[in-house]
């Protein structure tokens, strides 16, 4: 990644009287590196107790003369905490739900947000409200209708449970129609004069142009499903179609005190594909649309 | 004065208008449409859960709802969490958001750093945070200590536990208001920052007057989002504090399932429901009618 | 051959009606220049042309054919937008092909021929690979001048297309659009506020006003003779100044008196208020003595260049003067002047109308 | 549930919910094994995990052990969660007239799903067998309603006092408190200040459950502070109990409130000497703290007293004879002797036979942690906990009295009464709506 701050001239021998010049230099070009540095330590502290605490022994974990540091590195937690549950199994599920969820809201979130973004029709404002029910309901209030529907459904403990309450987003179609809005409307005139009808103009112009928004919501999306926990619990049997984490849920249980090392080993395997994907998509965020120039 | 090929595309432009909004209506009306109806019906009614028989009460579960303590309660809490919470979280988000929107060395780090507490499942970040706000024995309290403050008893204080689970909030949220407003910043010219550079406008000027706002609608949009967003926080009073000390922590939706899913008092847990829906309704309305007008769409 | 013919053309907001029954002929190869203030319906005009707004009455014929509801693309034009709306996602080349890889059903290598001789004629081979966020602001314009060239279509569309320039580049984009429409023959239809840029490139000039046209001509012609005080003061800068004065009539003509003077002019019409149309260049300033019609108090000098303007109090009225810098008055001084009456216009005070000569 | 009903669902709602038949298009993913061979009986059972994630595993080989013993039973295990979750699942598939064949609630439940009329009546059953001589009096009462047998109980637990041995030790005490009133003073003795400014506390009381303890302080003065039909928290015994407590926060040796997770952190941590938990805590607190644990009775005032947390395996009411019949032949196959003995050395849990802890690997285990017999001699004084309908909101009732007064905020007789009369009349509300 380019960088403004070319550490080879931070670093550049002081001349005569350089020195102090060449500090005050790097200071007031770092600036946001001494302000982000203490704030990002104080942010990850958390994630580092969580690894720490995956690798050390039960004893360790409370014990205030044990040190910050595992004395050994107790790697068999992981082994130990995957053995509660076929977390394999969860893995993949996790996988098909979260991803065909996504890839279902992606779908009805662009159609609608075009809609309410570009057309005109009658009951538009009404409509848009009626979308937003969808987010200033409790969840936990629908799921005893939608367990009954799931069920009348046929789809009980099957994957499709997972994933047919979220196929509609109004929160998904909230924010992109946000940023369909910030999309200049002389470039869908633009593209009409070239030939395109609403479907072209949606895909060949508001798509690419709002993509740090849908990698945001996809993002986001992924987040949150993948952590999903109660619905999926509520609705399935099989250990064949179950998801993370409720194999996480085994661990930290309620009667006894949580399973510290596991419980944090499993959260650490949990989050790791979800860790990646996250860094590999916000660098496609960053690289392909850096300041576009939309104007 | 319209004369028909103009209605006509008028009428098409509306019938494209609903084709495209078809696909998410049926999915709304089959899973969020239809519970709102049932829960309104139940509302009416007494329903436990778990069994078929309903009796129509009337407005008895909306009485209820006044002389309801532990309503208020939680309403009140519910109020001052989102208070607290969204304003704080936004701002930080927001310098988060700009700090990092550049070429930054070290950049995929510190936004993966700051963004990774969504991430976490809550029942895991929940358990977390209970050993950090451990009495005692806790980071946060031997921080504190270092600095020489008086130690706090978080979690189990009535007085702090609620401000306790704020402060995780803002580390667990930040970083997500913070992603959608970093994608908002993305899309504003360049030039308009190089320009303002040029001018020798401050750094806290371009924030105030250029950036929010051209990303005006964006930021309308995480409030929003932020409101609902804590109108459904849940989870860590679930995990961390199932609502105590003394009701201290109990939030409405974690009230709503308390007596949906434990008390089996789906009537009274309807009724619950519609009230905050009828509440947060009427807030967002308000927010869109004090913030919506000033929101500026580059695209207009 | 390609002519665009707007026949009572009209449109209205939600019943708010913004244009009104435009009549407009414009010739094959012509530069017609719609201009006037902003939110006088020049752009929707040109819209309604494009097919980006529906007309909601009267009709548009290009070629002799009937497009009124015909979609954007299917009606043969092309058209550079006041933010040139390039795809910001695309590279000038792409920009360039994606209409035709849309809409014709041109070859590849066809295609490539086009943009290539588009980008020749622009100046811009050099820039082709490149993305609009790497372009400068006339980059930019060539670009999308070059996106609409290829198209290779009938009219041509310009919604204020030079008014994000700066002022140098503003006059040489100016010049390469006259000669672009010379050299290819293009038929135009260009929008602007700005009334420098309608006289220069126009061949022809519409003004509107509050959605209505006020007047059609050559830039001369509107210059010289407007129809009514809002074309006279719209045209010409600095503009032309407007005395309210009382008419008579008399004789052949009529005698035309101002509080601070009395003078004759050849137009005639009922007794009533008029007022007196002088251009800047049509003031004579001389010494305040009796060979002057009037006398005024010169309030403000400017100079401008080779030339300088004085602005003269004449009773309660103001009016603006044009100088040679030699002989430029002394501010506050007494001075004579007099007008050119072969060309001041008499407009009616009521209507605002010309009054014609006989 | 058969595939024929499945698919019958799917025309009829299916075209009804236009948009969504596209999901049931694709419910061949269902999961479920769609058929067994057909002489079989499928018996689903729905069971929490409260100690450890290894549940998950040792119930799968029970499991499979059964299934492979029994020719004509399948029994498909489901994990559901927390206790409540398990409850939640349970009660939500009752509502659509498709319960589980057999679940494992917490005992308190007994009189929810008796409101529901969901429970298969075993007394019959239980007489034909050795049930009522072998198993453990006060655990086998936690099933009882009215005299009449709704499950056997498989992993019951109890609330016992943890101490820190080491503790106890520096501080020079040989043994652990008996009485209320040695509680009070051992927790004094073990409270440690520096400057001003507390190290250590005497006792915690495990937040969260601290309901389910404070049941068990009413017991230890000779009340049971409910019937079936009500609560007698506003019972002179049970005021001074909680005047107790308040005697033990107002001495600054036990914290006014606690969470269940931090209790035990605290505990494990060295913040305090004492600590009221479970039993079922016994494995990960004897394992993960850094100094000895030990286990006591919980101190007695006018007697010793206890009350039962886990649960009975109950059966659901609504199914045919031989799904019943199977039921209970899985139910008690859990409860046999050597299950239970297994399960109990395996999880913390109390064995439910006595038979139980008379085999010989029970004997070697109890040798080996003698901490775990504590709490099967502390079961003789106990019952079951809070069994009355609407429990859930009972507790939240008693909870929030008894933290107000911890906190100082209210009289301990004037929160207890007012928890009383408002458990009561949800109480009410709910016998009322079932006649």
């Amino acid at each position: 990644m380019a960088t403004l701050q070319d550490p080879i001239e931070l670093s550049a021998p002081a001349t005569s009287r350089g020195t102090l010049l060449a500090l005050r230099t790097a200071l007031r070009r770092n600036w946001l590196h001494f302000v982000l540095l203490p704030l990002m330590l104080f942010w990850i502290s958390p994630l580092a107790w969580i690894i720490i605490t995956s690798l050390k022994s039960r004893t360790e974990v409370f014990d205030p003369n044990a040190g910050i540091l595992p004395a050994v590195l107790q790697w068999g937690n992981y082994p130990a905490a995957m053995a509660v549950a076929p977390f394999g199994t969860y893995l993949i599920n996790s996988v098909l739900a979260t991803g065909g969820i996504l890839v279902c809201e992606l779908i009805t979130i662009t159609l609608a947000a075009y809609a309410f973004a570009r057309l005109n029709f009658p009951g538009k404002n009404i409509l848009f409200t009626l979308f937003l029910l969808q987010i200033m309901f409790p969840i936990y209030a629908t799921f005893l209708t939608n367990f009954v529907t799931v069920r009348e459904l046929g789809i009980l403990n099957s994957l499709p449970a997972l994933i047919v309450p979220f196929v509609a987003s109004g929160y998904g179609t909230f924010m992109l129609r946000q940023a369909f809005r910030q999309v200049p409307t002389e470039l869908a005139d633009a593209a009409r004069l070239d030939g395109c009808g609403h479907l072209g103009i949606l895909w060949h112009v508001y798509l690419p142009l709002v993509k740090p928004t849908l990698i945001a919501f996809s993002i986001i999306a992924v987040v949150t499903h993948w952590n999903d926990y109660m619905w999926p619990l509520l609705v399935t049997n099989s250990e064949s179609v179950r998801t993370l984490p409720i194999g996480l849920g085994l661990l930290a249980k309620s009667d006894s005190g949580a399973d510290w090392t596991r419980l944090m080993a499993a959260t650490v395997v949990v989050v790791s594909p979800l860790l990646l994907f996250f860094v590999i998509f916000q660098r496609r965020f960053v690289d392909s649309f850096m300041h576009a120039g939309l104007k | 004065m319209v004369t028909g090929p103009a209605l006509r595309a008028r009428v098409s432009e509306a019938g494209l208008a609903y084709l495209l909004l078809l696909p998410s209506l049926v999915f709304l009306a089959t899973f969020t449409y239809w519970p709102i109806l049932r829960s309104i019906y139940f509302s009416f009614h007494d329903v436990v859960l778990g069994s078929n028989k309903i009796y129509f009460l009337g407005f008895e579960n909306y009485e209820r709802l006044w002389t309801d303590k532990l309503f208020w309660k939680s309403l009140g809490n519910t109020v001052f969490y989102t208070l607290v919470t969204i304003p704080c979280a936004i701002t930080v988000a927001l310098l988060l958001a700009v700090a990092l929107d550049s070429k930054l060395r070290g950049m995929t780090f510190y936004r993966s750093a700051f963004f990774y507490p969504v991430m976490i499942p809550s029942v895991a970040a929940g358990m977390v945070w209970v050993f950090l706000y451990a009495p005692g024995y806790g980071p946060i309290n031997s921080a504190i200590a270092a600095l020489g403050l008086p130690k706090v008893e978080w979690l189990y204080d009535a007085r702090w536990a609620l401000p306790a689970i704020i402060f995780m909030s803002i580390w667990k949220y930040a970083g997500y208001f913070m992603l959608i407003l970093l994608a908002a910043l993305q899309m504003i010219p360049a030039d308009l920052h190089e320009a303002a550079k040029l001018d020798g406008v401050s750094a806290i000027d371009r924030l105030i007057h250029i950036t929010v706002p051209l990303i005006s609608p964006t930021l309308y949009f995480v409030i929003i989002i932020g409101l609902l967003h804590s109108y459904q926080i849940f989870d860590y009073v679930y995990v961390m504090t199932q609502g105590g000390p003394a009701d201290a922590t109990n939030v409405l939706t974690f009230y709503i399932y308390q007596n949906g899913f434990q008390y089996q008092d789906i009537g009274y847990a309807s009724t619950l429901a519609n009230v905050l829906l009828l509440f947060v309704g009427g807030l967002i309305t308000l927010v869109a009618l004090v913030f919506g007008r000033r929101v500026h769409y580059l695209g207009r | 051959m390609a002519e665009v013919v707007l026949q009572g053309v009209s449109k209205s907001y939600q019943g708010k009606p913004t244009v009104h029954a435009v009549d407009l002929a414009v010739a094959d190869k012509e530069f017609m220049v719609l201009v006037g203030p902003s939110g006088c319906g020049k752009s929707t005009t040109l819209r309604m042309i494009a097919g980006l707004e529906d007309i909601t009455a009267g009709r548009l014929l290009i070629d002799g054919r009937d497009v009124t509801h015909a979609e954007p693309q299917k009606r043969d034009i092309a058209m550079v937008f006041q933010s040139y709306a390039l795809y910001p996602h695309m590279t000038a080349y792409r920009n360039m092909a994606f209409g035709l890889l849309k809409t014709s059903s041109l070859s590849k290598p066809e295609i490539d021929r086009r943009i290539r001789e588009a980008a020749e004629i622009l100046h811009i081979t050099h820039l082709l690979e490149r993305k609009p966020n790497v372009l400068s602001g006339g980059e930019r314009q060539r670009v999308a001048i070059g996106r609409a060239l290829v198209r290779q279509p009938k009219v041509f569309l310009f919604d204020e297309p030079l008014s994000n320039l700066d002022a140098k580049l503003r006059t040489h984009m100016r010049g390469e659009l006259k000669r672009l429409h010379k050299e290819l023959g293009l038929t135009v239809i260009y929008v602007t506020h700005d009334q420098i840029e309608a006289m220069t490139l126009g061949t022809r000039v519409a003004i509107l006003s509050d959605g209505r046209l006020q007047q059609v001509g050559a830039p001369m012609d509107l210059y010289m003779r407007p129809q009514n005080t809002f074309v006279a003061t719209f045209i010409g800068s600095p503009e032309m100044s407007l005395l309210r004065c009382a008419m008579k009539p008399n004789g052949s003509g009529s005698v035309v008196s101002h509080p601070a003077f009395t003078t004759h002019v050849p137009e005639r019409a009922d007794a009533g208020e008029i007022l007196l149309g002088v251009r800047p260049e049509e003031v004579i300033v001389g010494p305040a003595d009796g060979t002057a019609l009037a006398c005024g108090r010169v309030d403000r000098t400017e100079l401008i260049g080779s030339e300088a303007l004085a602005e003269i109090v004449v009773g309660a009225d103001r009016l603006v003067a044009r100088t040679p810098v030699t002989k430029v008055p002394p501010l506050g001084a007494e001075v004579g002047i007099s007008f050119d009456m072969e060309r001041v216009r008499v407009f009616d005070a009521a209507s605002g109308r010309v009054l014609s000569r006989l | 549930m058969s595939v024929k009903s499945t698919i019958s669902h799917i025309s009829r709602r299916g075209v009804l919910l236009g948009g969504a038949a596209a999901v049931a298009a694709s419910a061949g993913l269902r999961s479920r094994p769609a058929y067994a061979a057909p002489d079989k009986v499928k018996v689903q059972f729905m069971y929490p995990v409260g100690v450890s994630g290894d549940i998950n595993k040792l119930v799968s080989t029970m499991i499979s052990k059964f299934n492979a013993a029994h020719e004509k039973i399948e029994v498909e295990a489901i994990y559901a969660g927390s206790y409540d979750n398990t409850e939640q699942k349970v009660i939500t598939a009752l509502g659509v007239g498709d319960p589980p064949a057999t679940w494992l609630p917490i005992n308190s439940a007994l009189q929810t799903f008796l409101g529901l009329d969901a429970l298969a009546d075993v007394t019959d059953k239980a007489k034909k067998t050795d049930i009522y001589q072998d198993f453990i009096p006060g655990f086998l009462e936690t099933a009882v309603s009215d005299g009449k047998l709704y499950g056997l109980p498989f992993q019951p637990s109890t609330p016992v006092l943890y101490f820190n041995a080491d503790a106890f030790k520096a501080a020079g005490i040989a043994k652990p408190p008996v009485t209320w009133d040695e509680l009070l003073e051992v927790s004094k003795a073990l409270t440690v200040r520096e400057n001003g400014e507390l190290k250590r506390w005497g006792l915690t009381i495990g937040g969260g459950w601290h309901d389910w303890i404070f049941e068990c302080f009413c017991r230890q003065n000779a009340l049971v502070p409910w019937t079936k039909d009500k609560v007698l928290f506003d019972k002179p015994e049970a005021v001074d109990a909680l005047e107790f407590w308040v005697k033990l926060v107002k001495a600054g040796v036990m914290p006014p409130a606690s969470t269940w997770q931090g209790s035990a952190n605290d505990f494990m941590a060295g913040r305090t000497a004492m600590l009221y938990h479970s039993t079922g805590s016994l494995t990960n607190l004897r394992t993960s703290s850094p100094f000895k644990v030990d286990v006591a009775f919980m101190p007695k005032n006018k007697t010793f007293g206890a009350c039962q947390g886990g649960g009975p395996i109950m059966i659901a009411k609504k199914q045919s004879d031989a799904a019943i019949e199977a039921s209970w032949t899985f139910a008690k196959w859990m409860t046999s002797t050597d299950v239970q003995s297994q399960w109990g050395r395996d999880t913390g849990y109390l064995a439910v036979r006595k038979s139980s802890w008379e085999t010989p690997e029970m004997l070697a285990y109890l040798k080996e942690v003698p901490q775990a017999k504590v709490a099967l001699e502390q079961s003789a004084y106990a019952g079951a906990f809070l069994q009355v309908p609407g429990y859930h909101k009972v507790r939240e009732y008693l909870k929030s009295a008894l933290d107000r007064t911890l906190a100082g905020e209210i009289k301990p007789d004037a929160a207890l009464k007012e928890a009383a009369d408002n458990s009561n009349r949800e109480i009410q509300r709910l016998l009322r709506r079932r006649s």
